[in-house]
């Protein structure tokens, strides 16, 4: 054929002309800018929130923002800065997500991996899914518009704004996570161990609960902290309907108010940028910041250690 | 000796076979229990909409008036959103993970990075918004357009994107790796030709999950300002505009003020729901057609 | 073939016996399988009370499906099904009414692969007996100790009790599953295969440990190693293709194989 | 709900059609562009984004008015960056604030729009407290003037009232209305111990509805548009009992006493140098008497608006 | 022991061959270590061109590790480190100023699965000359179909060019592997046991390629199969541990081992 004479030849003309490796050695370079945007991101939302927290801890201590109990932070003669009734209210909130969450996620998670046949599980471990994947606005529209009056037909002192019907939404929405990566940590305990316990003449029951739950021990505890993490950092369902009490108190039916939506109100609100308020809002950001990093470091050590069992 | 007394665990089978059949129908119970109320919500938006939702609805402009209120501007909000999103999500997302698959070697730093992209997936929505508030919308000057608000989804969703490509890489054989490096070709155009190709589904996967989380999130605009009242349709990345969820959120607190506003932002939901149950499917879709062995 | 065979052989073995033990299991015309594939074919086997009866037979058999049958814990693999009768101690196991969980807890089971809970070694041997709600905790000590003096293996873990199965080795481990077995007081032990994931010195003890057993136990073993059959068992039966070929005192069948495949078999012509 | 809505809807279409032919005379002017930024109050969004709303769809189609609402502080703090062309407030402006532009070489000028009654709300189903003296109501809000503890009775306001507790409610501190009610007229002093007071008026209104006991304050419109679900004081500054109403809080009016203005500054560099920011501006003064009612405020005299316009016109 | 033992024979070896083909590989002193496995020990080897040159071995001798230094895939592993020198066509492959991509553009390589893109057959061989820059879609179809041809499965792709590769069959794949790399008109190419995942009638149609393609290549082959060593190659080099224990004209090794070890592998004794 005509050509053929000249495919090496070509090869060679080309390789002598390209300006590939050149461009070659600037890749990994260029990859390299890409991936440190990850770390530009975590460097930049420390810088941004301690900044600002250090100017706002300039002007109050550190003892009145972590063991004083009010906050008043626009009250024009006497503001007060304490993060506990805001850390009060994202503790509770979370605390009824996850009293939502853990029994129906885990009871959910030994059904799909215990309980249910492979297409069953198919089906239905996608469909528990889907609710992880609805914006939590929607979540928020629904608390307030939908769980909040329908509760109060029940429980009549029940605020207009609560924490209660927050929570319980919350923990809907966790419950996919809780349930999802639970099943994944019990599915991964050996079925040789299930039928050593059902050799026994266990049911099924106590299989699952004396057997692979404590097998699967710290994949199901991972699973409740990313759920936590995950209830600690939402935002728009409590800021939608759970009002803005900044009361220090356990009444569940009242309104009050999380670390996520004193920060909305914040940025939406009313203080001026330089004030105390202000910069207080970038207080409670790094409270929340270190502790869902805390959250989230917690369950990642727990995976590991979970996978390194068997 | 004899420790077990068969009587006694006779009669306590019983019970436990029927305390096993109890919770199996309690768990059954409880992994409905989450679909049911996934129906009711659904019920209760789209009962809500009803009326609401319409052609005219969708393209007409915002108005304080709910009769003739529109979320045209909000769609296309979110539209120009994702036209941000997307590519530099897209970008960056493929790009780190490449370079921590492909490029990185096993080090400290590589761990670190490893590490932080999965913390980072971590951190709340608000705390983003309130980068993006800093960063883009005062320290660049940018103001609250569509622009900064893109860019501060970007670095939100950026770590689904990234652990989605890198496991999709990871996927990769690398039998195919190395019938193109035998072939002489070079690293890059290795991974271009050969394992990008392979891993793409993966990767449009992980890219809609992202985007999804990107429509529906709310936080990161309310922190960056996102004006309560703007009628004109953003016709481009530097418009200030507003966005589907932000127009859900002012639409429920304002209810108070009108209620029909509550119907709004049900119909409002019910387009965003449906939106999204679209991208979800086209992902299952992907998924399935896509799931070859190589 | 093989079964009329077996059904002409059968009067004739029980004539040889000299001490008819009383039957634990009587399994009649038993069928099994697996979807579409039939993995037993018309089993008829009577085991005796207090003896070790091996199975042996090639790879795919039905060795494991039998043993497996006699406690129901086929049954876990949900397209199973069966015809024919297994009867344990004169009650047909298939019954409606009979509880696997009753079963199992008369006849325990000790597998392959040694699989203790990833519990401490003590809980690993309490399991059994707490689930049947014994909770004093002296009696459970009580019987943690018999169990695994009963296996054996209580000297060697007797100062370890709260540490993690996981710790002990294969041979310990699978001693310790059979001591959870003995914990309840099992009428019946069958045993899949139990030596052949463990190092020779471990197979030695754990094939003196059958031998003490048999003297309270009734023990049905299913293994690979012709030795072994010939070294532990009372009685065996030869599996083929998901039939019994042969079922013969041990020593008989060793010796003098009735089925030319059986012998094929003992003598390693395949397999 | 469907009924209630198209009732309303077609009030604000005879509104909106009002509005449009008061305009019709203004429409010769040229055509406009850009944008015009607003921030601040919440209490005047509703009234200044109806005004947006009525310039966009009858005015100036490309002119694009931006209406936010991150409460009057946070507006102003936009508007001495420079952000925003219009700052609305529900306060005059402070010192500090004046202050602040100065030095970002800023020059405003501050207009009042409409009025707003401070309106003193109770549970609908409240027939003892639905007439007060103006004392009375300071009276109550103020800590330790009824009960040192705060736990004021009805009782103790009125001895033929209930001996049931008072619950108070109110905008938080995030409000102008708040600044208002506290600095003007409580004059600065201490509000009630243990008064609820919320971010959010639609949760504020569904606590005062909730709750027999209940009494609160904030703006007419909040309660105009939820008057079926709350009752009202009528307060009494001497000459009897005034309920507030488009009317009585007029300038001059009855409500007077608990009359507040509210405001928008104007940027006049903004409006020197876009005229779609002055015209806007004066489109505002020109409509503000229509709109006013609509949105729960009453209009000033239009002597004063028309005053307004004029300086504006002025501004070159 | 091996290694003095190939040190003695290696001159006898060249005096023994009739026609001197010139060398395109030569191997001399070459080590290489994964971490810390020893898995080349003082490879000496010369490899002549236009023949086919068959290493044979036990499992783990190195086979795949020697054959893959020849192009520096080996090198893709980072713990990777070699001694000695390899010289292709003269130049140490080592040398720091040789691209591995120029190497591996002049040498070919085709491995045990096959392993083609999951793109268009025509994508597949044109993969090649396009990363080399041939953009021209003309010269492009005519590489394509030289190639194809080259391989002996022109005929049975030529109406489906476009479809994707992975409809073919194995041993279609293996050859359109071995097209792919004819695209670029290499002077060696490589096989690390190509036909050991292909049924017998692909394995002889690639038997019968290999044979064909030594009129124009420099191949060499690794192959579990003493029949297709001793089938196909010119001359045949024995690995055990490493160490290249014999390397002789195919006939002779099979005929005639000098080393007891490579006796005792030919003959089955071990491997
Ligand atoms: N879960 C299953 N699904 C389908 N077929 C099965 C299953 N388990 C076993 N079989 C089939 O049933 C037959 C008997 O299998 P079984 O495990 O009882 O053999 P075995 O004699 O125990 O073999 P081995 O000695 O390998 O353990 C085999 O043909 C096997 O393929
Ligand atoms: N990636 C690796 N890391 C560490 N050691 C390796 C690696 N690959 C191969 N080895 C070791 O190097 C030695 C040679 O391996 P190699 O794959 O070359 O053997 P082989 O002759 O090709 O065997 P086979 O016939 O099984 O393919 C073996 O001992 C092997 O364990
Ligand atoms: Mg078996
Ligand atoms: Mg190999």
């Amino acid at each position: 054929m005509s050509y053929s004479a000249n495919v090496k030849d070509m090869i060679e003309t080309n390789r002598k002309n390209s300006k590939l490796a050149k461009f070659e050695k600037m890749i990994p370079f260029l990859l390299f800018l890409a991936a440190s945007i990850s770390v530009l991101t975590t460097l930049g939302i420390l810088v941004t929130l301690l900044f600002e927290t250090v100017l706002f801890f300039q002007n109050v201590s550190f003892r009145e923002f972590f063991l004083q109990s009010e906050m008043r932070p626009l009250n024009p003669t006497n503001p007060q800065f304490s993060i506990l009734p805001l850390l009060g209210a994202t503790l509770l909130s979370t605390g009824i997500a996850m009293f939502v969450a853990v029994p129906v996620g885990l009871t959910t998670a030994v059904y799909l991996s215990e309980y249910a046949t492979d297409k069953v599980r198919r089906i239905l471990k996608p469909l528990v899914e889907v609710l992880a994947g609805i914006p939590t606005i929607v979540y928020g529209f629904f608390a307030f518009t939908f769980v909040t009056p329908f509760l109060r037909e029940f429980i009549p002192a029940l605020d207009r704004t609560n924490i209660l019907s927050p929570g319980i939404v919350m923990g809907i929405m966790i419950i996919p996570i809780v349930a999802s990566l639970s099943e994944d940590a019990m599915s991964s305990v050996p079925n040789s161990i299930r039928e050593g316990a059902m050799a026994l003449g266990a049911t099924k029951f106590e299989v699952a609960f004396r057997v692979v739950i404590p097998a699967a021990i710290s994949g199901i505890i991972a699973s409740f902290v990313l759920g936590i993490s995950r209830a600690i950092g939402e935002t728009m369902i409590v800021t939608i309907a759970s009002g803005s009490n900044k009361n220090l108190t356990f009444d569940v039916t009242q309104s009050m108010q999380t670390m996520t939506a004193y920060i909305v109100e914040v940025t939406s609100g009313d203080a001026g940028a330089g004030t105390t308020a202000y910069y207080s809002l970038y207080a409670v950001a790094m409270t929340l910041f270190v502790f869902t990093l805390a959250m989230n470091m917690f369950a990642r050590y727990m995976t590991k250690r979970f996978r390194e069992v068997y | 000796m004899q420790y077990m007394d068969l009587d006694a665990v006779q009669s306590r089978m019983t019970k436990r076979i029927f305390f096993n059949r109890l919770s199996k129908m309690l768990f059954l119970a409880s992994a409905f229990f989450g679909l049911i109320v996934l129906a009711v919500l659904l019920y209760d938006v789209v009962s809500d909409s009803i009326g609401w939702l319409s052609i005219d609805f969708l393209t007409s402009l915002l108005s304080t008036n709910p009769d003739i209120a529109g979320i045209r501007g909000a769609i296309l909000g979110t539209v120009w959103l994702m036209v941000i999103v997307g590519p530099v999500t897209m970008i960056l997302g493929v790009c780190t993970a490449i370079y921590l698959e492909e490029y990185a070697r096993p080090s400290k730093f590589t761990t670190f990075i490893q590490t932080n992209i999965s913390n980072l997936a971590g951190v709340p929505s608000i705390v983003f918004g309130l980068l993006g508030l800093t960063v883009f919308v005062r320290l660049f000057g940018l103001g609250s357009i569509v622009l900064a608000g893109g860019l501060t989804m970007s670095l939100l969703v950026l770590p689904i994107v990234v652990v989605a490509s890198q496991e999709s890489i990871r996927a990769v054989p690398a039998h195919l790796r190395e019938a193109s490096f035998g072939m002489g070709a070079t690293k890059w155009q290795t991974i271009k030709n050969v394992v990008l190709p392979v891993a793409l589904p993966g990767i449009f996967t992980g890219m809609i999950l992202a985007i999804s989380r990107a429509i529906g999130e709310t936080a990161p605009l309310v922190a960056i300002g996102i004006p309560a009242l703007i009628i004109p349709a953003p016709s481009g990345i530097f418009d200030r505009f507003t966005a589907l969820p932000m127009q859900i959120y002012y639409w429920t607190i304002d209810s108070v003020m009108v209620q029909e506003y509550a119907y709004l932002a049900a119909a409002t939901i019910v387009v965003l729901l449906l939106i999204l149950f679209t991208l979800n499917s086209i992902a299952i879709l992907i998924r399935n057609k896509f799931d070859r062995r190589y | 073939m093989a079964q009329s065979l077996l059904k002409k052989k059968k009067p004739v073995m029980a004539e040889n016996k000299t001490e008819a033990k009383p039957t634990v299991y009587d399994t009649k015309k038993l069928n099994l399988w697996y979807g579409k594939t039939h993995a037993l074919k018309d089993i008829d086997l009577e085991i005796q009370e207090r003896s070790v009866t091996a199975i042996i037979g090639p790879s795919g058999c039905g060795k494991s499906t039998y043993i497996k049958t006699l406690n129901r814990m086929v049954e876990m693999n949900p397209e199973v099904r069966t015809t024919g009768e297994v009867q344990y101690r004169g009650r047909n196991i298939f019954d409606r009414n009979y509880y696997v969980e009753e079963l199992r807890t008369r006849v325990g089971m000790v597998f392959q692969k040694p699989n203790p809970f990833p519990k401490s070694i003590f809980d690993n041997v309490a399991y059994g007996p707490k689930i049947h709600g014994i909770r004093d905790k002296k009696i459970l000590k009580q019987i943690v100790e018999k169990s695994l003096r009963g296996a054996a293996i209580w000297d060697e873990v007797k100062d370890r009790l709260n540490e993690n199965a996981y710790g002990l080795s294969g041979g310990q481990q699978q001693r310790l599953c059979i001591a959870r077995c003995l914990a309840v007081e099992p009428d019946v032990i069958l045993m899949d295969e139990p030596t052949s994931a463990l190092d020779p010195k471990s197979t030695l003890k754990v094939e003196e440990l059958v031998q003490d057993l048999k003297k309270n136990y009734s023990i049905i073993i299913v293994t690979h190693n012709m030795q072994q059959a010939a070294r532990i068992s009372d009685k065996t039966a030869f599996f083929l293709n998901g039939e019994v070929v042969e079922y013969e005192d041990t020593n008989l069948i060793f010796s003098n194989p009735n089925d030319k495949r059986t012998e094929d078999y003992i003598t390693g012509r395949f397999g | 709900g469907g009924n209630e809505s198209s009732e309303a809807g077609g009030n604000n279409n005879d509104n909106e059609s009002n509005g449009g032919n008061n305009n019709a005379g203004n429409s010769e002017t040229e055509e406009l562009s850009g944008s015009v930024q607003i921030d601040g109050s919440g209490t005047v969004y509703p009234l200044l984004s109806r005004i947006a709303e009525e310039y966009m769809v009858n005015e100036q189609q490309g002119v694009s008015v931006e209406v936010s609402r991150a409460g009057t502080s946070a507006g102003m703090q936009r508007f001495i960056n420079g952000e925003t062309d219009l700052s609305n407030a529900s306060r005059t402006i402070k010192e500090e604030e004046l202050q602040g532009l100065e030095e970002n070489g800023i020059e405003t000028q501050e207009f009042k729009v409409a009025l707003d009654g401070m309106t003193i709300v109770i549970h609908p189903d409240n027939d003892w407290a639905t007439e007060m003296t103006e004392e009375e109501v300071t009276d109550l809000f103020i800590s330790g003037k009824y009960a040192d503890d705060d736990n004021v009775l009805w009782s103790d306001v009125r001895d033929d009232w209930p001996d049931e507790e008072v619950n108070f409610y109110g905008p938080n501190e995030n409000h102008g209305t708040y600044e208002f009610f506290v600095e003007v007229l409580l004059d600065e002093q201490d509000l009630v111990d243990g008064i609820n007071l919320q971010q959010d008026y639609s949760t504020l209104v569904e606590l005062v509805s909730d709750d027999e006991n209940s009494i609160g304050f904030f703006g007419f419109g909040y309660y105009i548009n939820n008057d079926d679900k709350l009752g009202v004081v009528s307060v009494d500054f001497g000459d009897g009992p005034v309920a507030p109403s488009l009317d009585t809080i007029a300038e001059d009016g009855d409500y007077a006493p608990f009359t507040r203005p509210v405001f928008t500054n104007l940027s006049i560099d903004a409006a020197k140098e876009k005229p779609e920011v002055k015209d806007f501006a004066k489109y505002i003064f020109e409509v503000a008497d229509d709109l006013a009612g609509e949105t729960g405020f009453a209009p000033l005299p239009e002597e004063e608006l028309n005053s307004y316009i004029e300086e504006i016109d002025e501004i070159e």
